[in-house]
């Protein structure tokens, strides 16, 4: 049934869902992209298989490949399959607060945007900025060289705020330091990574920081062919490679998807506001790989990380953003 | 006369049946290899595609800029001039539009509207002119030159989204939303379907008539056809290549704005995902035929829309339609051929069958 | 003046941040994959037939080479199946452009489709992952030291420690050279594509060669996407072409089909791509170092054929 | 088989069958050894066709050819060409961009270390093969920049390299000057006498047929209609043969028009497109109500000529005025305009669209004028159609439609649409290259009978013909051409075929000297 008479309190939401959790509580994932990208998308995808293990939920994951065409289409589709949908993408700003409110039965949980005002739309905004504060600091704490790196897929406000922290971090330990950055303009091709990196190590710099999607593995490659290290992101990513991946940006949008499922189902969402995954609420921090895998990082240095987050959570770091 | 033209198209049109047929029946092995059921596939498919009203929608908007850039490519590659860079004077096009949408914001909507579209036509067919004017003038291969400008509009328009026209709502590689009434409205509940549609329609008639009922039209297929008769009979022939593909690149930059009007109500930057290629796929697929065209697309739309919901419906992965898809193709592309194979094994019976007669 | 020398310095200083080894070294790198293509793309230049599935057919071969490694255990498995691949598909597109008289560009893009299909599908159903495949049982190719130049530091960094394909695509730059203006097969192949009825006539089919031709194509873009997942990489992602089929086209006409030329235009494009890299770090934006190579390649042909005309124009009055 | 033959190839019952065309219909043919056998026919007879059957270029739809008694399947050129069988065909077989020797030795290149293409020994070759048949050419000069006439030496060079017995010449002297044709004859006469090769030749030329053939065979409309032993033939039978009816030789009527000078050229200098001089200080003038003939090998600038004045070329120096109006450079669709309509020397190169239709040809140059456009905008087919169906008519191209593709059309009615369009613009000024090359005698009395037609109407025309009988047939006026300069202008009757030779090839400077010296 579409086009009812909104629902104004929570009550009757909740037991909306209630009725259609009788059987099992659908949620779809609807992705701008593609999954297999090892980072992004698929973080969001183990967010959902979390769901499905304990929160008894079902799903179905609608991909858009990149493609402008198919947003609205999927995202219909995916709100009329499941009474939960999660949006991954800054691409659907616009599309996502349109079909929201063509179904305001829906509840949408849109990662990665600062959208409010929409009752039936919960956004969750991740402050990579502060995660990479502190992967620039682990980066300028592990350098030999003083001098490290980062490629980034795109210059697009997403990945300039990853970079931004990233150098403010590095230059809080070392403010002497340098800090280059290459955008490979292309999210996959990892070959365009590798070069880019290499270009940055055989610059001095012996740590690169990667936010480049597909593109990025190429830089795991160059890392391990220059004797070099890279620093990966989204999920730990230390499993692809742990001898030259020192640790992760981890921006853990599995975990806020997850979340936020349990608490719709729970009745206990504030609809319309923007959600902060920062340090604070651990919605980005940095991920050391398992316990099996040789730590780059040393206690003392993730003890002064640890200090580091202490101080941006109170405030007395701040940390600047993109614009 | 006429019987015998009619007969030859009908045959055009059983032949392409039958390439279609076949590369289904392909398709539907394929999934039975893979353990689904072709019924239910396919049965998905033709319902996403043609299921509803909505789903209708879909594949109608999804042949806007097919129908445009298939038009595009028949002028040029009629005219003997291939323009393969319709992706980027989409994509220039576009930004045209949204520059307009975001700029003139005081304009009424009809002006602000026609402003938009001739702005993007504008600086497509600008866009084209240079490889063209190279081309003719200096016999730099347009192949080459129209494929470089397709990635340089892309970084272009891509830096200036992300610096000199960035939006500053959101985290988005874009422009701001165009004015209000820049927005051609939507036409079905939740499909982006909008009246582009009738633009579309409008300018694929004119172009149908500009091509097969005009002496200009004429002079276009003949330079494509032997430039120097042309030249010989009095066309300049330069100039109507020239003309070919600036009138090209119009059309891909129209197809560019009614993305950002009727769609998007913004440039974004990746806002095409190949549009200008499906569009070149269509028109060489019938032949640079305009009604072809038309119907190629919607054919085309079909199976895109189509294939999302069997996607979804089924769990067939949509990597798979890609293959079929492709194998469809390739089966349209080699409809000729068969057919003529076809007649001669047929025609090497007959004569076989009269020798075993005379023998016999 | 002080301010103007204080610039030329610093304008120096930037020179000489993005001109050194490394760069030379980044051009041979990323021209290699585009050599291979273009060697094999070239011959079905000459054979008459434009092959825009050189894309699809490196996507291929970048797949197949890792599927064949990983499986194989060895890197010459992965580079054969590859290989064999691209054969296949080549001669798909010879049957239907020769002998079903397909339009060769549709043919091309159903490569296209078909391999970016194809590819995606086979990593989800053989290997399980989506997007991206590596491990390290994924024998990467071979690189190749020569002891005899280590000790000249120009030649060493230049010329050492490649990947093995590196410098085969160079001996196939000549071989292929040899075989087209060398021996009778190359003439029989380029006349197939200038006047196939001509060959005809001569006794020899144009359609073996032109099969030979889009094979032997199919081939060398299989090496081509090998090298890039085997050599260049050690991983296969989707899509991981990433338009060289169509920078390799571009190389092609750019060097008009000769190999020595088109290995040349290949070098060019590596080498603007390498530039642009090194650009940003001095501060240019992104966008435009990227758009490099592609305005550089319609620049050099504007400024080669104003050469050339002028230089017909200086014959022509020298002559007067 | 028992019995001894001559007959080194039989043909028996061939018939082939293209889409819509019956080209063979039970076609039987004989070949003696060491004989030349002459085919004639009209255009579209089957006699190409016949010929690349026997050189396995097509397959039959029927019938069997036997080899020496023996039956044989010929399903390739390589099969021909092992059977000793070798063929020069109507339409150049040369590579344009490759070099002489390269093309002689195409298919069979001389190898150095078994797979090395081995350039000296293919010059040597041909230098050698040159020599022996006295057939000149350069090895290392490209084809694209050699005239017709060598490039058939080339062919027939080609052929003989392959060490061909039998060799089949399809309208070898189409483009060939009468020197040229005499100078193959003689090469043909030495193949046959001195070593032993059989020939079969196809011409239009009758006079041809009657000179050189042993025995003639005539087809028409994809059949067989008989072979007769040259000496018992004459032209008159064999153009009856050939149409099926009594062909008439007529005298062509020419009026007496009072003179009006509607072109005059002045000091026209051009370059070919080797960017050599083509055209040197040429001046001559054409009246109202005559032919000038433009008499010269091919080569020397006529090509050059035509389409300078008809703005297909740009010139360098000189001008020319129509009618008193001025022209330098100016575009092919001015010069139509101002009353010059074109015949090119290459119908399939410049005077059609193989693709298009045979309405869509006719409509080429009226394409944007009333009624045919309405309003300059709107083709109007129905009054396009029937003026294309008129022409049809009037200048009796066969043809069951005029919707159908013009490349469809046989060359002999490919030249009858080209003219039929080119007339129909009723221009003051018509110039009218090689109108009657490849063209069966049929339409070649029908199309000199149209430009006597507009001759005797009125029309200035210009005739440029690499055919000499043409030329003196046609013109009131002949200029010669050599190396791009006029060597000599001459009302027709003040000089013979002969001398006009001369002065066509450059040597009437010679004969002036010889004159000088005499006195
Ligand atoms: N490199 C090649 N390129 C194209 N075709 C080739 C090539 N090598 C061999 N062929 C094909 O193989 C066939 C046999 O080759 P070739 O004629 O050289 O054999 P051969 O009998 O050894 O000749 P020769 O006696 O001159 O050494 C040829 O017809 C040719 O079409
Ligand atoms: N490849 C082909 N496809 C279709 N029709 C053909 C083909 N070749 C020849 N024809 C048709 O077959 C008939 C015989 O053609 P052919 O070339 O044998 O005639 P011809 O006697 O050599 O004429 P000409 O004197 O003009 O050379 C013509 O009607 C021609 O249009
Ligand atoms: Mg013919
Ligand atoms: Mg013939």
């Amino acid at each position: 049934g579409q086009k009812e008479t909104p629902t104004d309190g929570e009550n009757d939401t909740s037991a909306d869902v209630d009725e259609d959790s009788v059987e099992e509580t659908k949620v779809a994932l609807v992705v701008a992209g593609g999954l297999g990208d090892r980072s992004f998308y698929d973080s969001s995808h183990e967010g959902v298989e979390k769901a499905e293990e304990e929160l008894g939920i079902e799903y179905k994951v609608y991909e858009c490949r990149n493609d402008p065409s198919l947003f609205t289409d999927q995202l219909v589709q995916a709100s009329e399959y499941a009474p939960i949908v999660a949006i991954v993408g800054h691409e659907f700003h616009d599309v996502a607060q349109e079909i929201a409110e063509e179904f305001p039965d829906v509840y949408y949980i849109y990662v990665d945007t600062e959208i409010e005002g929409i009752d039936n739309l919960i956004a969750i905004s991740y402050a990579e900025n502060e995660g990479s504060f502190l992967a620039g600091a682990l980066a300028a704490m592990l350098t030999e060289e003083d001098s490290i790196g980062m490629v980034g897929g795109m210059d697009i406000p997403v990945i300039r705020n990853f970079e931004v922290g990233y150098k403010a971090g590095a230059e809080y330990i070392n403010p002497e330091i340098t800090v280059e950055t290459i955008f490979a303009e292309d999210f996959e091709d990892p070959a365009k990574g590798k070069e880019g990196a290499t270009a940055l190590y055989s610059r001095g710099a012996d740590i690169v920081f990667q936010v480049a999607g597909k593109t990025g593995e190429g830089v795991f490659e160059a890392a391990e062919e220059m004797g070099k290290y890279a620093i990966g992101v989204d999920t730990d990513q230390r499993y692809i490679n742990p001898d030259v991946i020192v640790a992760s940006m981890v921006k853990k949008v599995g975990l806020s998807i997850y979340d936020t499922i349990e608490n719709i189902q729970k009745g206990e969402i504030e609809p319309g506001k923007v959600v902060y995954y920062g340090l604070e609420q651990d919605g980005v921090g940095m991920g050391y790989g398992t316990d099996d895998m040789e730590q780059f990082a040393t206690d003392e240095m993730k003890a002064k990380l640890e200090e580091i987050k202490e101080k941006i959570v109170s405030g007395e770091i701040e940390v600047p953003e993109a614009k | 006369m006429n019987s015998k033209l009619f007969k030859k198209d009908l045959e055009y049109i059983v032949s392409l049946v039958l390439s279609i047929s076949a590369s289904l029946l392909i398709g539907a092995l394929i999934m039975m290899a893979n353990g689904r059921s072709p019924a239910v596939g396919y049965g998905a498919l033709l319902k996403g595609a043609f299921g509803s009203k909505y789903n209708m929608a879909n594949t109608f908007a999804k042949t806007v800029p097919l129908v445009l850039t298939g038009l595009a490519t028949a002028i040029s590659f009629r005219s003997g001039i291939f323009n393969i860079g319709g992706e980027g004077q989409l994509y220039l096009g576009a930004f045209a539009a949204a520059y307009v949408g975001i700029t003139f914001t005081t304009l009424p909507k009809g002006i602000g509207i026609i402003l938009a579209i001739i702005a993007g036509a504008l600086v497509g067919g600008l866009y084209a002119f240079v490889p063209g004017l190279l081309k003719v003038k200096y016999k730099i291969d347009e192949v080459i030159t129209t494929i470089m400008l397709n990635t340089v509009a892309v970084f272009f328009t891509s830096y200036l989204v992300n610096y000199p026209f960035a939006t500053t709502r959101g985290k988005l590689n874009g422009t701001e939303i165009i004015a209000d009434q820049f927005h051609l409205s939507r036409l079905i509940r939740l499909s982006t379907l909008n009246t582009s549609i009738f633009f579309m329609g409008f300018i694929a008639l004119l172009i149908y008539y500009l091509m097969e009922k005009t002496s200009t039209g004429y002079d276009f297929k003949l330079v494509g056809q032997n430039s120097l008769f042309a030249r010989f009979g009095g066309i300049n022939d330069r100039r109507q290549m020239i003309i070919a593909m600036v009138l090209s690149g119009a059309l891909c930059g129209l197809a560019g704005v009614f993305e950002v009007l009727g769609v998007h109500y913004r440039f974004l930057q990746n806002i095409s995902p190949g549009y200008a290629w499906d569009g070149m796929l269509v028109a060489l697929i019938v032949k640079n035929n305009p009604i072809g065209v038309i119907i190629m697309s919607i054919f085309f739309g079909a199976l895109k829309t189509g294939s999302i919901s069997m996607e979804n419906a089924t769990s067939i992965p949509s990597e798979l339609v890609l293959v079929i898809q492709s194998i469809i193709i390739l089966f349209i592309a080699g409809e000729a051929g068969f057919k003529e194979k076809f007649k001669e094994w047929n025609a090497g019976r007959k004569v076989k069958q009269k020798a075993g007669e005379r023998n016999a | 003046m002080q301010e103007e020398r204080l610039n030329k310095r610093q304008v120096k200083g930037m020179l000489k941040q993005v001109l050194n080894l490394t760069l030379i070294q980044h051009t041979i790198r990323t021209a290699t994959p585009l050599i291979l293509a273009a060697l094999g793309g070239l011959l079905t230049e000459h054979a008459g037939m434009l092959n825009i599935g050189m894309e699809g057919m490196i996507l291929l071969g970048s797949f197949f080479g890792v599927l064949g490694s990983y499986y194989f255990g060895s890197s010459l498995a992965g580079v054969v199946l590859a290989g064999l691949v691209g054969l296949v598909v080549g001669l798909i597109f010879a049957i239907f452009v020769i002998d079903l008289k397909s339009d060769e560009f549709i043919v091309g893009i159903a490569i296209n489709i078909f391999a970016g299909g194809l590819t995606v599908f086979l990593l989800r159903s053989i290997f399980g992952v989506k997007g991206a495949f590596s491990s390290p049982d994924i024998i990467p190719l071979p690189r190749l030291n020569f002891p005899g130049i280590s000790s000249i530091p120009f030649l060493n960094v230049i010329l050492n420690n490649h990947s093995i394909f590196v410098y085969l695509s160079w001996i196939f730059v000549a071989l292929i050279y040899i075989y087209l203006y060398k021996t009778p097969y190359g003439i029989w192949l380029r006349a197939s594509g200038e006047y196939p009825e001509a060959l005809e006539t001569a006794g020899v089919s144009p359609k073996k060669m032109k099969y030979i031709g889009s094979i032997v194509c199919g081939i060398l873009c299989g090496f081509a996407g090998s090298h890039l997942s085997l050599g260049y990489l050690t991983l296969f992602t989707e899509n991981m072409s990433a338009n060289r089929g169509f920078v390799a086209l571009a190389a092609i006409i750019f060097g008009t089909a000769n190999p020595i030329k088109t290995f040349a235009a290949a070098l060019m494009f590596g080498f603007f791509d390498a530039l642009g890299i090194r650009l940003q770090v001095v501060g240019v934006p992104s966008q435009f170092t990227q758009m490099i190579p592609y305005v550089a390649t319609i620049v050099a042909l504007f400024i080669l054929t104003k050469r050339q005309l002028a230089k017909k124009k200086r014959d022509r009055e020298g002559a007067a | 088989m028992y019995y001894m033959t001559k007959k080194l190839i039989q043909v028996k019952n061939i018939s082939k069958q293209f889409p819509g065309v019956l080209a063979n219909d039970k076609v039987s043919l004989d070949i003696e050894k060491g004989e030349i056998h002459a085919i004639v026919g009209e255009n579209g007879a089957g006699k190409s066709t016949l010929m690349n059957i026997i050189y396995g270029l097509y397959e039959p739809t029927e019938g069997e050819i036997f080899f020496e008694g023996e039956p044989v399947e010929i399903n390739s050129p390589l099969d021909a060409i092992n059977l000793g069988i070798g063929m020069v065909h109507q339409h150049f077989m040369l590579l344009p961009s490759f070099t002489v020797a390269e093309n002689i030795v195409l298919g069979t290149e001389p190898r150095k270390n078994r797979i090395f293409m081995d350039f000296k020994e293919a010059v040597s070759r041909t230098e050698e093969l040159s020599k022996t048949y006295g057939l000149k050419v350069d090895p290392y000069r490209k084809v694209e920049s050699l005239s017709v006439g060598i490039q058939q030496r080339i062919e027939i060079l080609k052929v003989l390299y392959k060490g061909a017995d039998i060799l089949i010449l399809d309208e070898p002297t189409a483009v060939l000057t009468p020197q040229e044709a005499e100078d193959l004859f003689n090469v043909i006469r030495k193949l046959v006498k001195d070593l032993g090769k059989t020939i079969i030749i196809i011409t239009h030329k009758l006079q041809e047929v009657l000179a050189i053939s042993d025995r003639v065979s005539v087809m028409r409309h994809g059949k067989m209609i008989g072979t007769l032993e040259t000496k018992d033939a004459d032209e008159q039978i064999l153009a009856e043969m050939m149409v099926g009816r009594e062909v008439l030789f007529e005298k062509l009527h020419k009026e007496k028009i009072p003179k009006e000078k509607v072109l005059s050229v002045k000091g026209i200098k051009a370059r070919d497109n080797r960017d050599l001089i083509a055209l040197d200080q040429v001046s001559f003038s054409l009246n109202a109500g005559e032919i000038l003939g433009i008499a010269g090998v091919e080569g020397n600038g006529q090509s050059e000529l035509v389409e300078v004045l008809t703005g297909l070329r740009k010139m360098e120096e000189g001008t020319f005025t129509v009618k008193g109006i001025e022209v330098f450079n100016k575009s092919p669709r001015e010069i139509r305009d101002l009353g010059i309509a074109h015949v090119p020397e290459d119908r399939l190169a410049t005077g059609l669209s193989s693709e298009a239709t045979i309405w869509e040809n006719m409509l080429m140059g009226i394409q944007h004028t009333e009624p045919y456009a309405i309003k300059g905008i709107h083709m109007n087919k129905k009054k396009i159609m029937e003026r294309s169906d008129r022409l049809i008519e009037e200048f009796d191209i066969r043809t069951p439609t005029g919707d159908l593709p013009a490349g469809n059309l046989s060359g002999g009615n490919m030249q009858k649409m080209v003219i039929a369009r080119e007339f129909s613009f009723n221009t003051p000024i018509l110039i009218i290259a090689q109108p009657t090359r490849g063209v069966d005698v049929g339409a070649i009395e029908f199309i000199h009978s149209q430009i006597i037609e507009k001759r005797n109407k009125g029309a200035a025309i210009l005739l440029v013909s690499a055919d000499l009988d043409e030329i003196f047939r046609l013109s009131d006026r002949i200029i010669t051409l050599y190396e791009g300069k006029i060597t000599g202008e001459f009302l027709n009757g003040e000089i013979s075929k002969k001398d006009i030779g001369l002065y066509m090839t450059g040597k009437h400077m010679d004969l002036a000297g010889r004159g000088a010296s005499n006195e």
